[in-house]
């Protein structure tokens, strides 16, 4: 007598195949042991059959926005959903891990044997993130957030041979779990004021009624703020990242900072703009102070960095209040499109990093970066574009996705966090330049480096990226306008 | 009955008080266990909240919280356990060489 | 047409990027060669201008229909000479760089883009389209001092990007709210220029824009006491960039401030006229009293540049038709006479790889004709009548005295300044007995470089004593910039600051 | 012939254009004949023109030459009028002789050519600046004589004397200019054009007495410096560092005129300021005593005759100041020929002393040199005013006159009356110093009568010397017909009239020359020790003379070097260190914020934590404070 | 009578052992701590008619987590008790600080007057709606919950991976 559980695979068809993909690889190792090789080409069909299902996803919540049956796009009773944000975050979560893949490639070869459970794990966490981005519940969100979390936690003490992974992977694994409690706390507050854990659920319950006394409620709120900043490491919630960054795997943590930031950012989109959207009035001050504060530290710790890794760790705490913007702004668009470009190019940006200073390697100091337009002059003109690029320079996908936000924030009438927004990119420019300038303009010996296997494409996707969508945004910009959340 | 905020000022109490020794202890596993509290905390509170709300769903959310923080301890162990290998030690404060 | 005009240079560079890098000797002829590609253009571009108010060769294409942005450009008077001027400076500019022995290549790329990057922005009527050019075109000048400079490029190199990217952060920051401004009066947002125009902005917001545009401008030009980044970047970049970076770069600024600065905040420029015009002289006096005892030449060129901008601003704010006049004709007047100068400079240095004054003496009798072309740009440069720097300055001088009677008599003082720094600086290089064995040895100007300075050196005896050729484009949109202020302004210019009062006041003829 | 006009300015521009691109591959001395034949064409030119002027009455036309700055009413336009013409042909006839002239001297400078270029140039931009039609280009010519005479002054520029000389010249001459230039503001704002006819037309009706004042006082700032008055004079001796031909040419006869010129010029205006007259007035009668004194005691030839000219120069100011024009004309005209006449004849001595240019190591040169001797002669009587030569008509004019104005002039005309005599007694000491007396130079010196082609220049010049005051005297005034159309809009001041009054100024005039030379012959026509005890008679005084009251020393003291000072302060004190410090010390602020923010990251994840949970706490505050 | 009765006594326990976590300097005692914790929020769970949810308590946490974490100690040495000195210079003022703010945030919303733990409280708790036994906690966890019953699943697996990928591979000692 217990009803049927309402099921609907295509909501959830992406994870289906990419969890099935996971235990796959692992299956595979165990049976056969076969080349690593083998185990990528599992992967990539997983990665790409995932893609085209989400492409299928993309069209059906098409079509429902059309028709005007948005109800169609929840399932699992509301526990998940199928919207254009949920897809549009999916595809650049698929992006990210097949291009975070391609380049870390030569460590997951490094890895020998153990290389499959980094696949799986790297599968796993894709998951998680991508069920995290789609759920309309807070405790599925969490679940999701765990889910990838735990898989990254694994995979920052991957490398064995180094002690810097081990600290990373405690840091990292301490401080996240501490975030996740407060987080999952701050929704059992949240829980406690309105009785609902659905997303949509308390839209409509804010809508709907006045609460009396809602302390509990912005508690709640604060808490997961705070558990999500944990997650896109802004600032005051940033200082694991450096550390992690530099620690982990040089070859994985391009995907790791990427996925993390998309998942996240998505998610404080849904809990703030959906969920508590009409408590905006309470929220943006903060939310942008915290963009401000992670933009200035962000920006001006890089400037002092002498390590790559911390310097793009540090960095993308600036990114972090950057797109922090965008949510001050109100709108999903233009957070989305920063999002994406800025995965890709982080991605970019590491996978340049693994090949100067090894893949397994934790420190990756600046000066192995004199002169490496004389020693290899195609990766150091890729590294100047991805950099310019996160530095927002006109021409590059970079200061689109600046632009939009920026327009977005002075539109909601938060003129100064955009001033604020421009002296840090300034400060920004400084760091970006100091590397082109350590590159260019500085004599370097050093054998020369010759940017072999998977990570050409990677390099080649990213400057691709950064530049074709610097001039012509306006393909991704319709798709980010479209991918609405319901 | 006992108000439901007497049952969640004690969760708020054992929250802070994991919060607070997850600062205070550096040893990785006390830390650890801190945060066992804190997720207790939080399962405390949210029965408590749906004892009142008269909502079943505070007690199911407890159950995956469990899981999540099984899950958690398996892993958080393992790192545990890979790090005593090297370094013969519990202690978080020794891993300090990334900084800056 | 406009289009092909700004991808010309880019085509070209990516011609050069093909050519493999053995053949160094090539890439500069074939970047010589090419550049003349857009020089032909232009000089078509200014034959076919008709010489009316308004823009002509308009080409608009959408870019990004929600956001307004559009890929919209035209030229008119006050950008005609800008990208004549360009299009004339960057062959020179290559011609001048035989001492570039390493990556020539990359140096005639990025030559070839920061020409295009130039001639984007003047056509540019657009702002967002603007704001691009304004910014890419730091990175290959960035790229220009911070390889092929001196000593201390490096440090040179990022003050000038990161000093003049503050600038343009602010500028940013004013072209976000016109928009946004202009979608909350109108519905969509535009950065078309002149719809901008047409938004009407409350006095402190208008008053908040203005003071960003002008600062983002100020930089640029660069204004007291915002100029320390220029004499740096100068002295640090190769000849080819200080020509650039003199002869058009810094226009931007000035460009800026008559283009947008007048033409968007009518209002507040008018209540600015005295504010701009004190900051103008005193960069006028202090550029020249620092140029004085600079011991580097091209140092003392770069401070002389910051005392004839200041001509160029005061003129832009003093709204009469010859101020306005003379500040389109020092534009380029500057462009030729300084550039020329730095291209002397280079060629010096070339020679004898110092700039310091105390290095040379009696070079007169050792290179006499290099002396003659020194001398003849330094004249032209202290505004001697009959040769372009007059024209430029004595049209802001007697123009701006109609509004800025004080300041004007202030800026007057600067010719003075500019014959003492330069004659000084000529009598102690040039006369005298060549004591110093270094110099005995120098050769006289070669071939190539008479065949470089000659066309600059022409122009400017054109332009002193026929400024027509340039005044019959320029006054009609400097004309509608004056008409567009007294028309949305309370402010009436002065008699007998329009040509109309001129024509009017009698015979000249 | 009017349409043809151009050519007075194009040809001896076309000449100075052809010798700078071929006059190095001309053999000889032909670039210098080909010199003085264009500027002897433009003599014919301005001759045939002003054909018209001498049957009187013709008033004058503008010929426009093409738009130039119409924004403010400037074009390029020749004005030809009367006094137009006379400037023409002063310029181009003294010119001509003085090419020729400068043929001989400057035989064998291996840049023989070019300084024909140079001379040509100046004649075009003189006769630019005599010809304009309107300020504006009247300040195009005004300046291009200035870089004329930069250039030439710095001709021998491995000597740095020179150069320096060249480079004062100029900066003093541009201190005069802001003036005009400051000048031409007002006079456009006010009647918004620059040409003369618009101006003078409607000065009477729209221009103020205040105005016309400051105008007025600008104009003379300019003048006093192209004119080397007070206090701007002190380039104009310096200048004698140029070839002698260029003294006599351009520090002579015709550019230092060019301030009389545009005071005349502007005679409508002081018209309506006498304020402005009287400071006209009072600056040239001091300048002309100041000057004279000095000339006394220097050694030098060439200096004695530059502070000469200042002094001259000063007659000039003195009498346009006293609104007596023609006057003022008529000495800028005399003048142009003896002081000219002089400035060769001294040129003719140094050439042929090979260089020697102190009068003590010369003497007794008359039976070397004849006809310098002579012609030098009768230029010292001339000048000194002796009857009937040039000089006594003009300077008797100016000195009627302004006793005739009467008030304060009275006292400028004694300080004139007192500078006659000093005049015609430093001349005839500088004549017989040269002349007459024991050869003093040196051995090896073989001094000897100049070429024909030098000698030729002289005698003209000599001749006109001595002919050229006929066309102005009480009893025929020609030139002051001939220059009425272009003074109508003015009320000149005229000598006095009544025979005796005029007989006794003239025979003071005579006297005080008369006087001068006889003191000058008695004093220095005695062996060498006499008349150096006879100066070092004069004590102290001597010295000051001598030293040009040290006037160069005190404004290298009171001007120069405090510039220099602050220059360098600003350059190197406020402007490296406190603003490019400022920008600088931007930069390290952030950067040290960012050394300090790196402290925070510990590395210890309990540090992190204490971060994390306080930042949580904040936002979880700021939220609840925020909502109530 | 009897809920508030428990409720004293459990809370009492339950902080007392959350204090002893934090305080014991040995490993073990913390544990034991916890355990004590534990249980008396299990009954606290009890006293609240979650049923299932205590014996899961009991039995997840008290049997297999404590388990594993003893397991823990014991392999890195039951005898060591660290000193509870603070090393980190000003670790504990901040933590005090932090303390404080908590005491702030309780002071804010307190004085605010109107802080309610569950405004959306209904006024009538009806006991059948909560009572977790097998069946009520079961049935939504299996329909509309079902979900995320599956991605527990995920959990586990990296669980699984997770330390075997750790752990594994010893050997190589570096």
């Amino acid at each position: 007598m217990i009803p049927t559980p309402e099921v609907s695979w295509i909501a959830i068809a992406p994870d289906l195949v990419l969890a099935i993909g996971a235990a796959a690889v692992l299956l595979v190792e165990v049976q056969w042991k076969p080349p690593a090789r083998i185990l990528g080409y599992v992967t990539a069909a997983t990665l790409v059959m995932a893609i085209v299902l989400s492409g299928l996803q993309w069209a059906l919540a098409g079509d429902a926005v059309a028709t005007g049956n948005q109800g169609t796009l929840l399932a699992f009773s509301n526990m998940i959903t199928m919207d254009g944000l949920a897809i549009f975050a999916r595809f650049a979560l698929l992006v990210a891990t097949g291009l975070g893949l391609l380049a870390g490639w030569r460590f997951v070869e490094g890895l020998g044997r153990r290389g499959a459970e980094c696949l799986a794990l790297v599968l796993l966490a894709t998951t998680g993130f991508s069920i995290m981005v789609a759920s309309n519940n807070l405790v599925m969100m969490f679940l999701g957030l765990e889910v990838g979390s735990i898989a990254l936690y694994v995979l920052a003490g991957m490398t064995k041979e180094r002690a810097e992974s081990d600290e990373a992977a405690i840091k990292y694994f301490l401080l996240g779990s501490f975030a996740s409690a407060l987080f999952i706390y701050g929704v059992a507050l949240i829980y406690a004021g309105t009785g609902l854990f659905g997303i949509l659920d308390i839209r409509r319950f804010f809508s709907a009624f006045l609460v009396t006394s809602p302390a509990v409620i912005y508690i709640g709120t604060g808490l997961v703020i705070a558990g999500l900043g944990f997650k896109i490491s802004a600032a005051p919630f940033h200082s694991w990242a450096p550390d992690v960054y530099q620690g982990a795997p040089a070859g994985i943590v391009g995907y790791m900072a990427a996925v993390a930031k998309i998942a996240g950012f998505v998610a404080i989109s849904r809990v703030l703009l959906v969920a508590l959207g009409d408590l905006d009035a309470t929220w943006l001050p903060v939310v942008a102070g915290v963009a401000a504060l992670s933009m200035l530290v962000g920006a001006i710790l890089a400037l002092v960095q002498g390590d790559v890794r911390r310097m793009l760790a540090y960095s993308g705490v600036a990114h972090a209040g950057f797109i922090m913007t965008g949510v001050v702004g109100g709108a999903t668009d233009g957070v989305l499109f920063y999002l994406a470009i800025y995965s890709i190019q982080l991605v970019g940006a590491f996978a340049v990093v693994a090949v100067v200073s090894g893949f397994g390697g934790a420190r990756s100091s600046i000066d192995d970066y004199r002169g490496l337009a004389r020693r290899s002059p195609g990766l150091a003109a890729c590294f100047t574009v991805l950099l310019l690029g996160m530095a927002g320079l006109p021409l590059t996908s970079g200061f689109v996705a600046k632009f939009g936000v920026f327009s977005d924030a002075w539109a909601n009438e938060y003129q100064w966090l955009v001033v604020v927004a421009v002296l840090a990119s300034v400060i920004a420019f400084a760091f970006y330049v100091r590397l082109i300038v350590v590159m260019y303009m500085e004599a370097g010996e050093g054998e020369q480096l010759a940017v072999r296997g998977p990570v050409r494409w990677v390099l080649g996707l990213a400057v691709l990226a950064t530049v074709v969508w610097g001039i012509f945004p306006a393909s991704l910009l319709d798709l980010a306008a479209d991918a609405l959340p319901l | 009955m006992v108000a439901a905020s007497w049952y969640m000022g004690l969760a708020a109490a054992l929250f802070m008080i994991g919060a607070l020794g997850m600062l205070l202890r550096r040893n990785a596993l006390v830390m650890f266990m801190c945060i066992e509290l804190m997720l207790n905390a939080v399962n405390l509170t949210l029965i408590s909240a749906g004892r009142v709300l008269n909502d079943i769903n505070g007690q199911v959310a407890v159950f995956f919280i469990l899981v999540v923080a099984a899950a958690e301890v398996v892993v958080g162990l393992a790192i545990i356990v890979a790090i005593f290998r090297r370094r013969a030690t519990a202690s978080v404060d020794e891993l300090s060489e990334l900084r800056g | 047409m406009l289009t092909a005009l700004i991808l010309l240079p880019v085509v070209a560079a990516v011609i050069v990027a093909l050519v493999p890098s053995r053949r160094r000797e090539m890439h500069l002829s074939l970047g010589v060669a090419l550049s003349v590609a857009p020089l032909a253009l232009a000089g078509y571009l200014f034959s076919a201008f008709e010489p009316a108010a308004g823009y002509q060769f308009v080409e608009r294409a959408v870019w990004y229909q929600p956001w307004g942005i559009s890929w919209y450009l035209g030229v008119d008077g006050i950008s005609l000479p800008m990208i004549l001027l360009t299009a004339l400076l960057v062959p020179i500019a290559l011609g001048a760089s035989s001492a570039i022995t390493v990556r020539t290549k990359e140096f005639v790329v990025y030559t070839l883009l920061l020409e295009a990057g130039l001639i984007g922005s003047f056509l540019a009527l657009d702002l967002f389209l603007f704001f691009v050019f304004f910014e890419v075109i730091l990175v290959p000048m960035y790229f220009i001092i911070g390889i092929w400079g001196g000593e201390r490029r490096i440090y040179a190199a990022v003050k000038f990007f990161i000093y003049t990217a503050f600038g343009s952060a602010l500028l940013l920051a004013a072209i976000i709210a016109l928009a946004f401004n202009y979608a909350s009066q109108f519905g969509a947002p535009s950065f078309a220029l002149d719809d901008l125009m047409n938004l009407d902005l409350s006095a402190g917001v208008e008053l908040w824009l203005f003071v960003a545009f002008a600062l983002a401008f100020a930089i640029k030009v660069p204004l007291f006491p915002l100029h320390t980044w220029l004499p740096d970047a100068h002295v640090e970049a190769p000849t080819a960039g200080s020509v650039l970076l003199a002869g058009v770069l810094l226009k931007l600024g000035t460009y800026g401030l008559l283009r947008f600065n007048l033409g968007l905040f009518p209002e507040t420029s008018v209540d600015a006229v005295q504010i701009m015009g004190i900051v103008a002289v005193i960069g006028i006096i202090y550029g020249a009293v620092v140029a004085i005892v600079q011991p580097d030449l091209k140092r003392l060129v770069a401070y002389s540049s910051v005392s004839h901008l200041g001509f160029i601003v005061l003129g832009t704010f003093a709204l009469t038709s010859g101020s306005l006049q003379g500040a389109m004709i020092q534009n380029v007047n500057h462009g030729l006479t300084t550039g020329a100068l730095f291209l002397l400079v280079g060629m010096i240095y070339e020679r004898r790889h110092t700039k310091q004054i105390s290095d040379f003496g009696g070079l007169q009798k050792v290179m006499p004709l290099f002396a003659g072309f020194f001398l003849f740009m330094a004249f032209a440069s202290i505004g001697l009548p009959g040769l372009n720097g007059f024209v430029g300055e004595f049209l802001v001088l007697i123009g701006s005295y109609a509004t800025l009677p004080a300041l004007t008599v202030f800026a007057a003082v600067g010719v003075v300044l500019a014959a003492i720094y330069l004659l000084w600086a000529y009598e102690r290089v040039f006369t005298g007995v060549p004591d110093k064995e270094d110099n005995l040895g120098l050769k006289d100007l070669s071939v190539r470089e008479i065949a470089l300075l000659s066309p600059l050196a022409v122009l400017v005896v054109i332009l002193g004593l026929y400024p027509a050729v340039l005044l019959d484009k320029i006054t009609p949109s400097t004309e509608a910039v004056l008409d567009r202020i007294e028309a949305t302004t309370s402010y009436v210019v002065p008699a007998p600051g329009r040509i109309s009062d001129v024509l009017m006041a009698g015979p000249t003829e | 012939m009017i349409d043809l006009l151009w050519l007075v300015i194009a040809l001896p521009l076309a000449g100075a254009i052809f010798l700078h691109f071929f006059g190095r591959s001309l053999k000889g001395s032909l670039s210098g004949w080909l010199a003085s034949a264009a500027i002897g064409g433009a003599l014919v030119v301005a001759f045939v023109a002003a054909i018209p002027f001498f049957e009187g009455g013709e008033s004058g036309t503008v010929v426009f030459l093409w738009d130039w700055m119409p924004a403010i009413g400037a074009s390029l336009e020749i004005l030809w009028d009367p006094l137009a013409a006379l400037m023409a042909l002063v310029v181009t006839g003294v010119g001509t002789l003085i090419h020729v002239f400068a043929i001989g001297y400057m035989h064998g400078d291996q840049r023989f050519s070019r300084f024909f270029t140079y001379l040509n140039l100046f004649a075009a931009s003189m006769l630019t600046l005599v010809l304009a039609g309107n300020y504006a280009m009247l300040f195009l010519g005004w300046e291009l004589v200035g870089l004329c005479s930069y250039l030439l002054i710095g001709f021998w520029h491995t000597r740095p004397s020179a150069a320096a000389a060249a480079k004062k010249a100029l900066v003093v001459n541009r201190i005069g200019d802001l003036g005009l230039m400051v000048a031409l503001m007002l006079i456009f704002t006010t009647f918004g054009t620059l040409s003369y006819s618009g101006v003078f037309e409607r000065a009477g009706a729209e221009l103020s007495t205040g105005l016309a004042t400051a105008i007025g006082l600008l104009i003379l700032l300019g003048a006093a410096g192209k004119s080397a008055q007070i206090p701007l004079y002190v380039w104009l001796p310096d200048a004698m560092e140029g070839p002698t031909p260029v003294s006599a040419l351009i520090h002579a006869a015709t550019m230092v005129t060019a301030g009389v010129y545009v005071i005349a010029r502007s005679a409508t205006i002081y018209q309506l300021s006498p304020v402005a007259q009287i400071t006209v007035a009072t600056i040239g009668a001091f300048t002309a005593i100041w000057a004279a004194s000095i000339a006394i005691a220097q050694r030098d030839i060439k200096r004695v005759l530059a502070y000469s000219t200042v002094s001259q120069l000063g007659y000039m100011f003195l009498a346009v100041g006293t609104t007596a024009y023609v006057a003022g004309i008529f000495h800028l005209m005399t003048n142009a020929f003896f002081k000219a006449l002089l400035f060769l004849g001294a040129g003719s001595v140094i050439h042929a002393m090979s260089g020697e240019q102190d009068m003590h190591k010369m003497g007794g040169l008359f039976k070397k040199m004849p006809t310098t001797a002579v012609t030098m002669g009768i230029a010292t009587l001339a000048i000194a005013g002796i009857p009937p030569l040039a000089g006594f008509w003009s300077k008797d004019e100016i000195l009627a006159s302004v006793y005739a104005r009467g008030g304060w002039f009275s006292f400028l005309w004694i300080l004139g009356l007192v500078t006659a005599l000093i005049t015609a007694f430093y001349m005839t000491r500088q004549w017989v110093l040269v002349f007459l007396g024991e050869r003093r130079w040196d051995q090896d010196k073989h001094p000897h009568e100049s070429p024909r082609v030098m000698t030729l220049p002289l005698i003209a010049l000599a001749a006109l010397s001595v002919v050229g005051g006929l066309v102005n005297t009480p009893y025929f005034a020609r030139l002051e017909q001939f220059l009425e159309p272009s003074f109508e809009l003015v009320d000149m001041q005229q000598p006095p009239e009544g025979e005796l009054l005029a007989l006794v100024l003239a025979g003071l005039a005579v006297l005080a020359a008369v006087g001068g030379i006889a003191a000058g012959f008695l004093s220095y026509r005695r062996p060498r020790e006499r008349w150096l005890d006879f100066e070092q008679g004069f004590g102290p005084l001597w010295g000051a003379w001598e030293g040009a009251y040290r006037v160069d020393d005190l404004y290298g003291v009171a001007l120069v070097a405090p510039g220099k000072r602050a220059a360098e302060l600003t350059a190197f004190g406020f402007d490296l260190k406190v603003i490019d410090g400022a920008v600088n010390g931007v930069a390290n602020v952030v950067r040290s914020a960012g050394d300090w923010a790196r402290t925070l990251q510990t590395g210890f994840v309990r540090n992190y934590g204490v971060m994390f949970l306080g930042g949580a706490l904040i936002v979880v505050i700021w939220l609840v404070a925020g909502s109530s | 009578m009897v809920e508030a009765v428990l409720f004293v006594m459990m809370a009492l326990s339950a902080l007392a052992g959350a204090v002893t976590v934090v305080v014991a300097r040995n490993t073990v005692y913390s544990a034991m701590g916890l355990l004590a914790t534990l249980f008396s929020v299990a009954v606290l769970y009890v006293v609240q008619l979650a049923h299932l949810v205590a014996a899961v308590q009991v039995i997840v946490y008290a049997g297999a987590v404590m388990t594993l974490f003893l397991f823990v100690i014991m392999l890195i040495g039951v005898d060591l008790s660290e000193d509870l000195d603070e090393h980190l210079p000003r670790q504990r003022l901040w933590v005090g600080g932090l303390a404080g703010l908590v005491v702030a945030l309780a002071a804010i919303v307190t004085l605010s007057g109107e802080f309610v733990w569950v405004p959306a409280a209904t006024a009538q708790t009806n006991p059948e709606s909560t009572n977790g036994t097998v069946q009520a906690v079961a049935v939504p966890l299996f329909t509309e919950w079902v979900l995320a019953f599956e991605a527990t699943a995920l959990l586990l697996t990296i669980a699984a991976a997770g330390a075997i990928a750790l752990a594994h591979f010893r050997r190589v000692r570096v």
